[in-house]
């Protein structure tokens, strides 16, 4: 059975809630009307702004909502169904404990800008979430607020940009490398930098001579992802540090792959600057089909004073300190001897404190120990992966030593006409979600992945046996692969369609002026 | 660790595989000197599933959850109803644990929704088309001031914003702007009883890519967005509506309709719940399909499949930045995925005719509120229209007012105060905020506590 | 991908729950340990009785837990994903706020011996509800104890026995209809009683004359179900309890239908003594897969004396009263002027408290207007099945009026070799739950459909359409059907083999004296 | 109404398809007199989900939930902690909202969970195979003693209650029993450090159908299942035990490998909560398979499909109501599937090793508590034995003592004045359990409680 659309079956009057209540609710068994003040003894203050047209909003009653929406459920790959091997997304196992934590009274149903004595509870939640943060990476502050990683990356580069203008430094360039994720550059950008390409070694690593040759008045910082796209730990991070703090430039680090080296490293030790954590990868808040997100960023003590409010900083004494507005400048002066040159604000109110809940939750479950064995096992399953499939997937930089969290793959060997995508698609109809494709784009036919920590021996044999199937057919020029997925809810979808004549609407059939007849309008394309 | 599912047995013969001595060896690329032998010291270790919820229920309790208190903040957070089968929904693992649709055949739960969702916004905003999303209100009200400079293609660097937009979106507007070349002109709201539309229009000049207009604004005030739109259409600049409260437009007139060009809004009031400020839910809409491209975020589009069924893709993913990188329309990757499934599915639930009920009750309970609280002694009301918010005049400072009615178990509004920190001549304003959940009783305690505080 | 037992992925040395805990969760960031008194401090009270012997337990940690019960959960049908046509099983939407207040923390943990002042509000959700289930049945008292539909027969017909007892009557008999739920009989037989058939008349309800005839001083009582499980009303209903009356007997109505029924007519008005009702039927409490169910028993004056501790009852001034055992006496001597004559107690505690929660909230809502409605669309909805498909499907009591809130079908007409089963499995590849088959056994391939009233026209139409679809190629002779489903998680199940060698636990397949070696020792038979 | 789909349009088209003139017509066999025209008056009309949840809430609150008080309740049903995920599956839709699963080919997620679940319980009470689950405890102990007549063919007519069987299992065996033929035999428990079991022996003869035990005992002692066991065959007797706490045979021998032909209990402790009594989960076992035929309640066995595939089926239904009507093994035609779900999960979480855990450290704290309050002048610790639950007797009577003690906060256990109402001699016995949810800071308030009351 084919799920319609909201728009097929609901209509403008239908709805999925009651508002009339005639009586109160009374064991007396004597009916007792409410007698609600009645709307006509109050006049409307909308004035001439009242809406007269249709909106054009279907309606479901709940049992058809609830069925409409659990049927197209079962139409998803998700985490809960099966191991998730994308590279660099962490896909990992999301604790239903954190999503009971996250729905307390007094997490879910407090306003952000209730008087401070009413929520001291989420003040403390935030800043033991700080704390951790910047224990577990060696920095000196963070700033709680950006929405997502690549919220957080434009952060960390606003503090850098801030940071140098404080000093009348007006330094044009960042320089990324080739592998980094695509948010690197568009961020630098954003923030209104040129972007120069950093050349790798064979190793796939950093050149760190090449690195220095450039380095230079001009640079305002680097944006080197560590562990890097491609597994790898940058082994002269230090060294890139220092060479660009020497330069007078800044290190931002994309933590992205942070999961990889909890507890085994702390960035603030390799010089970095700014760093943002992706709270759903390393600390397992949901991705929920593509967000919400959450990317708190920390700061080394150079860049503290740029952050944008609400941050949370350590002081000299060793307690950690939740800074908003009122109190900014007082906390400076105090602690700081001096201002703080904030750069401004980058959302309103305090960032994701949903996401901040589950991810405290997840890391008080876990602690220092067992954080330390997320990294180690999620390693250790990426260079299971990475040794049990070398032989028949070529590995380019498994001769660079040990991954980290990923173990990247590319389509050498495969048959004339068959492509990485083929592969993947044909993985869908052995029951996997496909791994990274053509990422990092410095490797043809790339696939990247990262089966997470969570994930059992049992499961990964099973994946590996699967994968290796899928491997040998490419090599061998297995043509059905072209047409996979055969066993998926759909086959492959014209996506070139879909970008040329772009239906993005939902247009009724037949445009008529009914009810819901605001249709003719709304036609896609 | 009960989430850790490699044995210690398991373990050896994994590195046996690899042909590692230990796991320290997997991390030799890791410098010596920074690599951590032990545990970071003066952190706890792992705790169980019992003590963590006990730790994190005694802070939860440590706050004033809303439904224990009459309730009276929104400020752009509105506490509403949540129907229980929304969370139901959203907890669903299909829908929880998946990831970004970018496997479109095994991903059509989460795409099919997105594309109701997204009509589901066009529809309610007047508009051709919605994005599937953004971080929230006010990230969502700077995408459109950047993508007004992209239509402008640079050449207009003036942004003009209205004094009653929501400051914390005007500073994020400002703060970004900082980074980029425009100028961004804009000043505390004045407290008058209609929006000063004709100061605003009279901004507006040949040099101005956009207008950023609060509808209903920061004080519940209705600006008169057909004028306004008129006005900057005369001088080639785009119109942008901001709104924070969804809901009100069950009962006023939608943006798009009016003439904005771009509408954008906070859309956590619907479906999301107040969760401390977020995540909340970035709402992005263009009036006319020939903006489509400009837009930022992601945008999900019907299709076919090989055999011709119907089915959804994410498209027109050229403006994104893991196909552009620094040519991207936003750098933005993430959406508010499943607060975009929350909003939807409480939308479905409530239809056009639950919306339109719904709208009606807020401001039905918004007006006995404002009829009683300005009859309190020393409470005059400033607006002259709003919706579900609207302005009171105190008499004396609100922000200790706010918290001595707090004191008093009663959560009394938002102080101008606390918005504007730096601004002179508000601190007697406080913003009242009523919706379904508030009750007639609700309102006659606030009252009784009002006359009391200002006597 | 075959989803595997528990006993197959998991072992007895995993667990998905954390004991130890090293320190104290606190944010101050200096480790504090719990120091809780060890064991060893503390000898061992289980002298001889300490467990020596595995138990031979599989583990799995908490990822493994949630996939394998998540994949689980798909291969089951679920109102949630379609219409569930089973008649007489009352398969309605289950409303999702009835899951949040079960949850409360006021219901949901509370000890059932906690001191009566601490439990105010759970034992006012008991006398609430019991006041709804009074006034909408028109009874004297209501028994809240019993655990299921079944054993709320149990205890009615206990609550008959006692009563004739008490009056020194012995009766021996209880009349049931043939087309009676197969629990009727067997609740009678557990009471000691001997079983006799009632006829029907053409109609299919029972034959009134006849039903005089047998009454007589030997008589206990009858059994009869109304609605009948032929989805008729029985409208000598009132003359039957009258002749049962007169003859001393009394009457059991089994409430399974209730919901056909609910707010248009009152049971007590039809001189019912005893009657059961289903939480999960009229009220939607969730069928989760089997139960739990939820039982209580309505009771007339006369009965009310012997009912079951504790039990709900209204007393001369309108109140309803929850009577314990505690208080029993002094509450019978105060209000009936005599002490109570309770046959004992059906369970430990007070019943159901958690279905109890779910059904008053479910009332709660609907009110009085709502469940009058939810009988109307609940007849409508069945009638408009009738109606749609009497022209393909032999409908024996079409000309018996309308149907209440099921329709009744049989195979007549159905080519040679082809049967209601093959109907039912075919139904399945349409992406259907089968209706009741072969129940009630008066009707030869009987289905019986109840779309209950929770479903849309359009899922009606719908559904329709399909059925419409497979009868027809069952009198076609469709012999494909015959090997129906196809399309289902599984084929045909070999239901005598799972009969004749019984496998009822699981056995490992090398059984071996090891941690899980306890093995050998459970192998079906 | 929220949950009715039906539009007044869908039912004037539905009734003009029917022939019908309005919805009267369908109830027209409905005798005039006695149906209903208008509401059935004194009652209320629907209210919305946001109304009646803001009613129960109000229920809820009234009540002390274990969870904000020192809690040491048990008898029969026990707090433990439950793992988040165990309530995110059993609200599972395809679980929660999925029939008795008749139609196997679409019901293969319950039948295989049911036939795990089967498999788990046999193994924790060292049997041959038990079935799907019943009602509660209690009526499992009534099964079983109607089997045990079963297995004699209706020849022995006694049945040997132990005195420590708790009170409301011995109440509803005796309640069934007074409409079968069988004589009870039973007495309240003696206070004394162990159980009596040589007067129980003493009881059986050739009459005799089956002894029933608890195991621990209503007073937390442990019985010498072994010697029962052989003193009950030895005459042609089954043994009957009885366990209300599961997670006690995570420390204690099973019944099964001790003797005992049929094993019931309470699975509340293991994932179902303890819900004011309700619903619960009946367990039920026998130890020697050729017992199968006569048991009552679902089976699932194992079997295959038409492609070979392994598959699950309810099986042996033979012995069940819908077959056999009036010669069934027993009327029930209900289990407790979503409490034997909430069971397995929690089970398969916990394991070998977290049974294991979970037990020890729930007698850890026990045994710290026995040793705390039994050092409270005045209060006298009566077990030589116990797992988590021990009988204190503390020189007053206990029932005003809980009282006193809840007004403070404390629910400080059961008395057997509650349990015993009738009994003479055992109002000074407080019944107290402890487990992992229990903190020594709530033992010590206890203790210091105590000592006030006491003195």
């Amino acid at each position: 059975l084919e799920e319609p659309l909201i728009f097929e079956i609901g209509d403008t009057e239908t709805t999925g809630v009651d508002f009339e209540f005639a009586s109160k609710l009374d064991l007396a068994g004597v009916e007792q009307p409410a007698k609600p003040t009645p709307a006509s003894e109050t006049t409307s203050r909308l004035g001439d702004f009242a809406r007269s047209e249709a909106i054009g909003l279907p309606g479901l009653t709940e049992p058809e909502t609830v069925r409409h929406y659990t049927r197209l459920s079962r139409q998803n790959y998700a985490i809960d169904l099966g191991l998730f091997p994308l590279g660099s997304c962490t896909m990992k196992h999301n604790p239903r404990l954190n999503e009971k934590v996250a729905r307390m009274p007094g997490f879910a149903d407090v306003h952000p800008l209730q008087p401070v004595d009413t929520v001291r509870g989420a003040l403390e939640v935030i800043n033991e979430l700080a704390f951790w943060l910047i224990e577990l990476t060696g920095m000196h502050s963070v700033a709680m607020s950006p929405k997502a990683g690549a919220h957080g990356e434009l952060c960390g580069i606003l503090c850098i940009r801030a940071a140098l203008e404080a000093r009348g430094d007006a330094r044009e360039v960042v320089l990324v490398p080739e592998s980094a994720h695509g948010t690197n550059p568009a961020t630098a950008a954003f923030a209104g930098y040129k972007i120069e390409d950093i050349p790798a070694n064979e190793d796939g690593r950093v050149d760190l001579e090449a690195l220095k040759a450039r380095l230079g008045p001009d640079v305002a910082g680097v944006m080197i992802t560590n562990p890097s796209t491609l597994g790898l730990f940058e082994r002269d991070m230090k060294a890139i540090s220092d060479a660009v703090h020497e330069a007078g430039g800044f290190v931002y680090c994309d933590g992205a792959n942070f999961n990889a080296i909890v507890g085994k490293v702390r960035p603030g030790d390799l010089g970095v600057d700014a760093m943002h954590i992706n709270l759903h990868k390393t600390f397992s808040t949901p991705h929920g089909g593509g967000g919400p997100g959450s990317g708190p960023v920390v700061l080394s003590e150079a860049l503290s004073a740029f952050a944008p409010l609400p941050y949370t900083a350590r002081t000299k004494d060793g307690v950690v300190h939740l800074v908003e507005e009122e109190t900014a400048d007082s906390f400076a002066e105090e602690h700081f001897g001096g201002k703080l040159h904030s750069f401004g604000r980058m959302t309103a109110f305090h960032g994701q404190m949903g996401m901040f809940t589950r991810a405290l939750t997840y890391i008080l479950s876990h602690g220092a120990d067992g954080l330390k064995q997320v990294a180690e096992d999620a390693v250790l399953n990426a260079n299971y992966i990475l040794r049990s499939l070398e032989d028949v997937l070529h590995a380019p930089f498994a001769h660079s030593g040990p991954c980290m969290h990923e173990a990247l793959f590319g389509d050498k060997g495969f048959a004339e006409g068959l492509s990485t995508l083929d592969l993947a698609k044909a993985l869908i109809d052995e029951g996997y979600h496909p791994m990274t494709m053509y990422f990092p784009l410095v490797v043809h036919g790339a696939m990247l992945i990262e089966p997470t920590e969570t994930e059992s021996k049992a499961a990964l044999d099973q994946f590996i046996t699967a994968l290796r199937s899928v491997a040998e057919r490419a090599k061998g020029g297995d043509e059905s692969m072209k047409a996979a997925p055969y066993y998926a809810p759909r086959r492959r979808l014209d996506e070139t369609q879909a970008a040329r004549k772009p239906v993005l609407a939902y247009q009724e059939a037949v445009p008529e002026a009914s009810s819901t007849g605001m249709a003719a309008k709304y036609g896609g394309g | 660790m009960r989430y850790l599912p490699l044995s210690d047995g398991d373990r050896t013969e994994m590195l046996a595989k690899i042909g590692a001595k230990s796991i320290d060896d997997l991390f030799v690329d890791v410098p010596a000197e920074a690599r951590l032998s032990g545990l970071i010291e003066g952190l706890p270790t792992h705790a169980s599933e019992m003590a963590v919820e006990k730790h994190m229920r005694k802070l939860s309790k440590k706050n004033l959850a809303a439904a224990d208190a009459p309730f009276f903040l929104g400020a752009g957070a509105y506490r509403h109803h949540v129907p229980a089968s929304v969370d139901h929904i959203i907890q669903r693992g299909e829908f929880l644990t998946a990831y970004t649709p970018y496997q479109p055949e095994i991903a059509q739960g989460t795409l099919q929704m997105l594309f109701e969702f997204q009509s589901q916004v066009a529809r309610l905003y007047g508009c051709a088309v919605a994005n599937a999303s953004m971080y929230d209100g006010s990230t969502a009200c700077w995408e459109a001031v950047a993508m007004a400079s992209r239509v402008a293609r640079g050449k207009k660097k003036k942004v003009a914003l209205s004094g009653a937009l929501h400051p914390h979106y005007a500073e994020v507007v400002r703060t970004m702007a900082k980074f980029t070349d425009d100028e961004i002109a804009g000043a505390p709201p004045s407290l008058t009883p209609r929006p000063d539309d004709d100061g605003l229009i009279a901004r507006i000049d040949d040099n101005t890519s956009c207008v950023v207009v609060q509808y209903p604004d920061i004080l519940g005030r209705l600006p008169d967005l057909k004028r306004i739109a008129d006005a900057a259409h005369e001088k080639g600049a785009l119109l942008i509506a901001v709104n924070t409260e969804p809901v009100a437009l069950g009962a006023i007139a939608a943006p798009g309709d009016l003439g904005a060009d771009i509408v954008v809004g906070e859309g956590q009031a619907i479906g999301v719940g107040l969760q401390f400020g977020g995540p909340y839910l970035g709402l992005f809409a263009v009036r006319d399909e020939k903006h489509v491209r400009m837009m930022p975020g992601r945008l999900c589009g019907e299709t076919v499949d090989a055999e011709g069924k119907r089915g959804f893709v994410l498209t027109l993913s050229t403006r994104e930045q893991h196909i552009r990188r620094e040519k991207a329309t936003s750098n933005i990757c993430t959406n508010s995925g499943l607060c975009a499934l929350a909003f939807s599915v409480h939308m479905t639930l409530l239809g056009e005719k639950g919306l339109r009920s719904l709208a009606a009750e807020n401001h039905r309970l918004a007006c006995i509120a404002a009829d009683r609280l300005s009859a309190v002694p020393g409470v005059t009301l400033l607006n002259e229209h709003f919706f579900n918010e609207f302005t009171l005049q105190v008499g004396r400072d609100a922000r200790e007012l706010v918290r001595d009615l707090a004191d008093k178990g009663i959560l009394a509004g938002v102080s101008l105060g606390r918005l504007y920190p730096d601004s002179e001549g508000l601190d007697d304003a406080l913003l009242v905020a009523v919706t379904e959940t508030t009750t007639e009783e609700d309102i006659e305690v606030f009252c009784d506590a009002l006359k009391e505080a200002l006597s």
